[in-house]
């Protein structure tokens, strides 16, 4: 059953009052020197930041208000000062043939960076501006690619390494998420998550707080700033407006912070596959600063063939990250194997039969005991234990609780060899495959070199060359061929 | 008296107006007899929850927000809605000719309830030239008044446009929402709910359309809107037209089956105590809800109705798929005791539930290696 | 009665609209979509495309299929069927073949570009296979078939589209989404986006596309049209071919058990019988529904229970019967308690049974034990595949209280901006569709608690 | 905003005591076992929000202390410029058409180079009304809003001079676009002159609202090309005459309606009155 194991996980944390364990290697990377960026937006402007924190892992933020958001240039300074940040980041990363990775606290602040991003960067007032929006661009559009590194949201890392005792929407609020992972003592669990609701975790204030604080301020500093007042009241105002939000954007930054803390204290060893998911991220980084050097856009919507193009590197990532999971994390392996994305039994009756003088067969037994299969008959699977031993399942047969799997090796006879009766062995359907996508992409550079009429809006069907005149019975005409 | 029934469950709450967003809300959550009952007595859950349960409403608008949907609606309407008829021009469904506009406020200005009956009079007329088909219907009305009944009793209700061409039939509606439209990638609750207020506005033009005889309501009134949404960053509209078949059928159910719940209502509150009203924190509490993880989206009442599950251990605490799975079991506390292997099964699905629950708990302790 | 005599019976007109896409060919249609119900004889037609193609045509004719094994299947029926005529199987260089495949004389297998013949031919391969040829390493073909078109996504069409003149897409309409795996958001709103069906991308893209459909079932009996028909083609009108009371079933043995009752339902006619055991929410896996499908197969045999078709009559086997589920837990529960005897009943979820079909199917309905619907349980691609399988007679297993449970679903409410398409109230509609006509016409057989 | 430093310390000292009860109230709640969660988050969040008053009011004081000790403000009030009324008539007679408070403000902003704020155009109106009923002849022209082709009636958000011709003060249903196509037409010749006079700032004042107005009119400007005030006048030419004829036609009917009613009424809309058996609309009970 889907998930069967994420819900004994949660019922045991709901048991204890404080988060469980989900995984036994730590799935992302955390690089030593990604940005934590932390932005409030003003709520009803989707496009605006109102303040923004940002700063290195385990350093103090560095934060940059505007007294109203909605005024242009003021906004476009702020966006100006932050993107001055992420340029010196990138450039960094780039120098060093690494990556830029950013931390933000939830899927609420990455969606609008995303928002930002598809903005500004066609922004055509102020060249900084559009600057900012087009790096931010490398952050957003990576976003949605499964094991990319590029932007963690602090949530998406926690969940992928805790269960909760709450419900899965509820863990997208880092300050209920923390309260589970840390509980606080001699408080309820659910009183403490009560609590940490109410604080603003994501991109947006607390409408009370906008109610009763922020805008009596903000109307404030508008009406002396159309009254044409003085520069140091106006800076007094805006003083004062930086002072009610900074507390709260420093609040999400020290989430966040912690987020990361825990990930690290956590003590887990790197998921194998990390090495092969930072190289990819690497080259997509190198390859997206190439584009933006050579002057390249970069689309809101996309034509047939670089849909195809994104489509195609986005199924190849989302199959070589679950199946490294499954492959690498321990409890990744525990859900397929109850799932049964994987095959997990005793060999039994290993043999070698002759072919010819020089061909043989191998094959054994798999039986199982699992309540749960997907294997099928002409499935091709490959060993976990060793992805060079590559078999086609034969037959499967199941009587009662138990299934006998007959398979057929069809690689790695000589290098891995037959198993041995009455060793345990694990097969799965996929394994992580690193090289496919620059595989694929070559075919696809090559089968998409011209669009064909069918995908192509203003292309017209070939004009018909070469009508002939039918049989009277084209049916009976087949028939008669059989 | 239908009105009379609603006051004696009402007690001391004051009725509110529901307009579409509160009547579009009976549709949310069929299953939840305390949200059926607040919407048909006319009280918000947010009222509820301050009135009656005394705790503060953490719903409500920023004031930034409610700013910027002024300012949009202002965009979209000024200057003669010069930005809507360019909507409409350049997706080819009007054309320059077809610029008639009616501004029912604007015909009956003030806010008296004799104003109000005003508008919904001009509404009326208007509707009664086009089906005439007479040239002076306009191509465009902004805010008519038409009524959508609950229980019988008439709510009003102020689409924010209604929309046709000189060759249409009759007026389609058009909710003008501030949400940023960003296509695929547009937040799916902001759609929902413009989705669910346009189907509050087809009905309403059903009713009329029956209400006048003015033709077939099904027929003049397909179950279709457009959401005029916002550009990001930008106060310019876009246009996006929906078929709307299953809000407005989900709706017209959950208004179909108002009295029969009108009747449970009464039913249940007069066996715990014979006229008590829902003014009395004791008496809301006995009308079941329907605690769903999509509750929080809607409903002020939501944390209350989790505090309520957490007492009971309601399995829906830690998500749908328990509330499914753990239902053999019944609660939190009982699936807990079948895991641990501390209760015994009572039934044959108790104990296929606790081999399934043991045997993952099994794979889970040996994945991370140790014995929790 | 002599106005009757006029329409020309349902046979006739599965066979004019075969000849009408046959014509298509001649006349060199750029493209074709042909449209299907359940059980109209989709591979059929992809059959007479392809042979006619090399013999009538003299043309090169690629075949695309889905999977490895769609592949093999139509290898297998061109060279059984036509076996005068040569065949090609375009396949993985280490693919292994089964081996009545690789027997068969005028199959030939191709595993590289360079392997395909070069004059006219009929070359058979799964599109995955098909996007990986290199263009001018094999000759372009005039003509390419598409079988089980829904299934493929468009921007996968576009990689192969190019390979031919012109294309014939075959699908069905109504059977379950092709499966995309990632995030979509950027393509949503986009009715012509690459995760879309290649037919409907094609149609959306040039609105002047020949459309053409088959008009007849010849899988399913006409009690069950009238059941999956309105409920989930609303927009493709279509018959069934078989006589009222021409097919059926008939048990030698009567019977007192609680499920018989749903047997002689069948035998006396019904080609859907919902058996419904006591409401209870259950999960995922329902031991005791489980129990009841393998009884009720248990029982078919021992009644000795026949199907007849026409003339022919045949005593029920073990291969004769299929059960679907909508999970793979279910599959194995059910599995898990076939004896031994009933080895061959084929149990399946609804995705592997696209394109299949049985005389007798039972189906373990996929609202059944839920406290709640979701949108993957009310797809009306899962519920019209489960209900469209059989020859005969269909059992779909359940637990009372679906239309209650369907009329208090709170819908998500999911839209697409822009798109017309409702998913999810569509499943619900045809779920209810489905269950109110099952009450109304009396077909459902309440079982009290079973001590199985 | 700038106020009087004494009131506003009076209404800290007044804060502070209403911040000291509730600080009693607090305490008794923390000692009281049977106290509500809800009521101790309740009273925590009314301090919070006190507190963040303190920190505004202060900062109010201070600028206002500073304030006082500068008196050359620059909050310069309207004094001694024209009476709104007539800066209204002016900007009406300019455009020709009644105009909604925003755009006249607007307008105002590029000829008196400061807005005429859109609140007060209300408390105008309602002093135009009462002037005129006291002394109808004191003036040579009101102020006075448009009125509905339809049921004659006032529109309150939509401002003409009682100096027009009847017709010309009516909105029927495509007026409002035509007047809308008239408005750009009056801007366009607004701003020649400007050019003309050489004001830069009301020059570029004018053209964004040109822009404003002539980005809904088809054919008007050429995307990503820079306006052509010569295609924009074409452009809103030729919509308006696809429409002014039968826009004018329906408000000389309805002008000939409005010309047989009593003074007051002609000029301040006639009352609205509920008309035929529908009013109520309550038949649906």
């Amino acid at each position: 059953m889907a998930g069967e194991l994420d819900l004994v996980a949660r019922l045991l944390a709901y048991e204890g009052g404080r988060a469980v364990s989900i995984a036994t290697h730590r799935l992302m990377a955390i690089r030593p020197d990604a940005l934590v960026l932390c932005p409030l937006a003003m709520a009803g402007e989707d496009t605006t930041v109102h303040i923004v924190a940002v700063g290195a892992i385990g350093r103090p933020p560095e934060i940059y208000c505007v007294a109203d958001p909605r005024v242009r240039d003021e906004q476009y300074e702020l966006f100006a000062w932050l993107g001055a940040r992420i340029e010196r980041h990138f450039e960094t990363c780039r120098r060093a043939g690494e990556y830029p990775q950013i931390w933000v606290s939830s899927g609420a602040v990455a969606d609008h960076l995303d928002t930002l991003a598809d903005r500004q960067r066609y922004n055509r007032e102020n060249a900084a501006v559009k600057r900012f929006g087009e790096l931010l661009s490398y952050q957003t559009e990576r976003y949605p690619v499964d094991g990319q590194q590029a932007l963690i949201t602090a949530t998406g890392a926690l969940r992928m390494h805790w269960a909760t005792g709450q419900q899965p929407g509820e863990d997208e609020h880092l300050g209920t998420l923390l309260a589970w992972i840390e509980p606080p003592r001699n408080t309820n669990i659910l009183d403490a998550v009560a609590l940490a609701e109410r604080v603003p975790m994501g991109v947006k204030t607390d409408p009370e707080f906008d109610r009763d604080v922020l805008e009596p301020r903000v109307a404030a500093y508008n009406q002396a700033r159309r009254g044409g007042a003085r520069a140091v009241e106006l800076r007094q105002r805006a003083g004062l407006i930086q002072q009610a939000l900074e507390p709260v954007v420093r609040s999400i930054y020290d989430g966040t912070q912690r987020a990361i803390r825990i990930l690290s204290r956590m003590g887990l060893p790197e998921l194998p596959a990390l090495r092969n998911l930072e190289e990819r991220e690497r080259d997509e980084f190198e390859s997206f600063m190439a584009s933006r050097d050579a002057g390249y856009h970069l689309p809101l919507v996309d034509k047939p063939r670089p849909a195809a193009f994104k489509l195609t590197a986005r199924e190849d990532a989302a199959d070589n990250f679950e199946a490294a999971v499954l492959c690498g994390d321990g409890v990744g392996r525990a859900r397929a194997r109850l799932a049964g994305h994987t095959v997990y039994g005793q060999v039994e009756n290993p043999r070698r039969t002759r072919l010819s003088p020089h061909r043989f067969r191998y094959r054994f037994d798999l039986v199982s005991r699992q309540r749960v299969l997907r294997v099928r008959r002409r499935d091709e699977l490959a060993s976990l234990g060793d992805p060079r031993l590559r078999v086609t399942v034969a037959n499967v047969h199941r009587e009662g609780a138990v299934t006998r799997i007959s398979a057929i090796i069809t690689h790695g006879q000589q290098a891995v060899g037959l198993p041995a009766s009455g060793t345990t062995l694990e097969l799965a359907k996929t394994v992580p495959d690193w090289d496919r996508l620059i595989r694929t992409r070559k075919q696809l550079r090559q089968r998409l070199v011209a669009t064909p009429w069918t995908h192509d809006e203003q292309g017209t069907a070939p004009a018909v060359t070469r009508a002939r005149r039918p049989p009277r019975d084209p049916l009976a005409e087949v028939e008669a061929l059989r | 008296m239908i009105t009379a029934r609603l006051a004696r469950l009402r007690g001391s709450l004051l009725a509110e107006e529901p307009g579409a967003r509160g009547l579009e809300r009976v549709a949310r959550n069929p299953g939840c007899q305390r949200l059926r009952a607040l919407t048909m007595i006319g009280v918000t859950p947010a009222t509820a929850m301050k009135t009656v349960y005394k705790e503060p409403d953490r719903e409500g608008q920023s004031p930034f927000a409610l700013a910027a949907g002024n300012r949009f609606e202002r965009a979209v309407f000024e200057n003669g809605a010069a930005r809507l008829l360019e909507l409409y021009r350049s997706a080819g469904r009007l054309t320059t000719a077809e610029c008639k506009i009616v501004v029912v406020p604007e015909l009956a200005p003030g806010a008296t309830a004799a104003t109000m009956a005003r508008r919904r009079a001009e509404t009326e007329r208007l509707f009664q030239h086009k089906v005439r088909r007479d040239p002076r219907a306009p191509n465009i009305i902004v805010k008519a008044r038409i009524p959508v009944a609950l229980l019988g009793v008439p709510h009003d209700t102020e689409p924010d446009v209604l929309v046709a061409a000189d060759s249409d039939a009759f007026y389609g509606p058009v909710e003008v929402k501030s949400y940023p439209d960003r296509a695929g990638k547009t937040n799916a609750a902001d759609i929902r709910s413009a989705c669910r207020q346009a189907a509050v506005a087809v009905i309403g033009l059903r009713h009329a359309v029956e209400q006048l005889r003015l033709g077939d309501p099904r027929q003049l009134v397909p179950a279709a809107a457009d959401l005029v949404l916002r550009r990001p960053g930008s106060f310019r509209p876009t246009l996006r037209p929906m078929t709307l078949a299953g809000e407005v059928h989900s709706l017209e159910r959950a208004l179909d089956e108002a009295p029969r719940n009108l009747e449970e209502l009464e039913a249940l509150i007069d066996a715990i105590t014979p006229g008590a009203s829902l003014d009395e924190a004791e008496v809301l509490d006995a009308v079941p809800p329907n605690y769903v993880e999509a509750c929080r989206e809607h409903c002020a009442l939501a944390p209350k109705c989790k505090q309520a599950a957490a007492a009971c251990g309601d399995p829906v605490l830690i998500g749908s798929q328990a509330r499914e799975e753990l239902a053999a079991a019944g609660s939190l506390g009982r699936a807990v005791d079948l895991l641990r292997g501390r209760a015994q099964p009572r039934t044959a699905e108790e104990r296929a539930l606790q081999a399934r629950l043991q045997q993952s708990l099994g794979e889970y302790r040996q994945a991370v290696g140790h014995g929790r | 009665m002599t106005a009757r005599a006029a329409e020309p019976s349902p046979a006739a007109l599965a066979d004019e609209a075969v000849r009408e896409i046959l014509r298509t060919q001649w006349a060199g249609e750029p493209a074709v979509r042909l449209d299907s119900p359940p059980g109209a004889g989709k591979t059929r037609v992809v059959e007479y495309l392809a042979v006619q193609a090399l013999a009538r045509l003299g043309e090169r004719c690629m075949v695309v299929t889905q999977t490895n094994e769609q592949a093999f299947d139509v290898g297998r029926r061109l060279a059984q069927g036509f076996p005068n005529l040569p065949f090609a199987l375009f396949i993985r260089k280490d693919l292994v073949a089964p081996e009545d495949v690789t027997a068969l004389p005028n199959l030939q297998l191709a595993r590289a570009d360079g392997d395909l013949p070069a004059g006219p031919c009929v070359v058979i391969a799964n599109a995955w296979k098909w996007s990986w040829v290199v263009d001018g390493h094999v000759a372009p073909f005039d003509c390419q078939v598409i079988d089980e078109a829904y299934q493929l996504p468009d921007y996968r069409f576009h990689q192969i589209a190019g390979l031919a003149t012109r294309v014939v897409l075959v699908g069905d309409p109504g059977q379950i989404a092709p499966v995309v795996t990632c995030e979509i958001e950027r393509w949503k709103c986009d009715p012509t986006g690459p995760h879309v069906a290649c037919p409907r991308a094609l149609i959306e893209r040039h609105a002047g596309v020949r459309r053409l459909t088959l008009p007849v079932s010849r899988r399913l009996v006409s009690d069950t049209v009238d059941f999956i028909q309105p409920a989930f083609y609303p927009e493709l009108p279509f018959t069934a071919l078989s006589a009222q009371g021409e097919r059926g079933l008939r048990v030698r043995v009567g019977g007192a058990m609680p499920v018989d009752a749903a047997i002689d339902l069948a035998a006396r006619g019904a080609s859907l019988v919902e058996v419904e055991l006591p409401g209870l929410i259950t999960g995922e896996v329902d031991e005791q529904l489980a129990d009841t499908v393998v009884t009720l197969i248990v029982r078919l045999l021992q009644r000795r229970a026949e199907v007849y078709d026409g003339d022919t009559e045949r005593p029920i086997e073990a291969g004769m019967i299929g059960v679907v589920c909508a999970h793979v837990s279910q599959v194995n529960a059910i599995r898990e308690r076939l004896p031994l005897e009933l080895a061959d009943v084929l149990v399946e979820t609804a995705d592997r049974f696209q394109g299949l079909e049985r005389p007798v199917m039972l189906v373990h309905h996929p609202l059944s034990g839920r406290a709640d619907a979701s949108v993957f349980h009310l797809d009306a691609g899962r519920l019209c595949v489960m209900a469209s399988r059989h020859r005969v007679v269909c059992f779909l297993v359940s637990r009372a209280g679906i239309e209650d449970l369907l009329l208090r679903y709170a819908p998500s409410g999911d839209r697409v901006l822009g798109l017309d398409e409702d998913a999810e109230f569509n499943g619900w509609h045809a779920h209810l569709t489905v269950a109110r006509r099952l009450r109304e016409r009396e077909r459902v057989v309440r079982l009290a608690r079973m001590t199985a | 905003m700038a106020q009087r430093p004494d009131r506003i310390r009076a209404r800290l000292a007044a804060s502070l005591e209403k911040q000291r009860e509730l600080l009693d109230a607090f305490q008794g709640l923390l000692k009281d076992p049977e106290a509500d969660a809800a009521a101790i988050d309740q009273a925590q969040r009314q301090l919070t929000r006190m507190a963040a008053e303190h920190t505004q009011l202060l900062t109010e004081w201070r600028l206002a202390r500073a304030h006082v000790a500068e008196p050359s403000s620059p909050y310069a009030g309207l004094v001694g410029q024209r009476p709104m009324r007539e800066q209204v008539l002016d900007i009406l007679e300019e455009l020709g058409v009644p105009a909604s408070p925003r755009v006249i403000s607007e307008i105002a902003v590029a000829r008196y180079g400061r807005p005429l704020p859109a609140s007060r155009f209300a408390s105008l109106r309602r002093d135009e009304e009462r002037a005129f009923r006291k002394d109808s002849l004191s003036r040579p022209a009101w102020v006075v809003p448009a009125i509905t082709a339809q049921g004659l009636t006032a529109i309150p958000r939509i401002v003409s001079s009682s100096a027009w011709p009847v017709e010309r003060r009516l909105i029927g249903a495509r007026t409002l676009r035509a007047n809308h196509l008239r408005t750009l037409l009056a801007l366009l010749s607004m701003h020649e002159r400007s050019q003309r006079a050489g004001s830069p700032r009301a020059t570029s004042h004018l053209e964004s609202m040109i822009l404003g107005f002539a980005q809904t009119v088809p054919g008007a400007i050429e995307p990503g090309a820079r306006p052509e005030y010569a295609r924009i006048a074409e452009a809103a030419r030729a919509e308006l005459a696809h429409i002014e004829e039968t826009d004018l036609e329906e408000r000389r009917t309805a002008a000939r309606r409005l010309e047989r009613l009593p003074e007051p009424h002609r000029l301040w809309g006639q009352p609205a009155v509920i008309q035929g058996r529908r009013a109520s609309g309550r038949r649906l009970g």
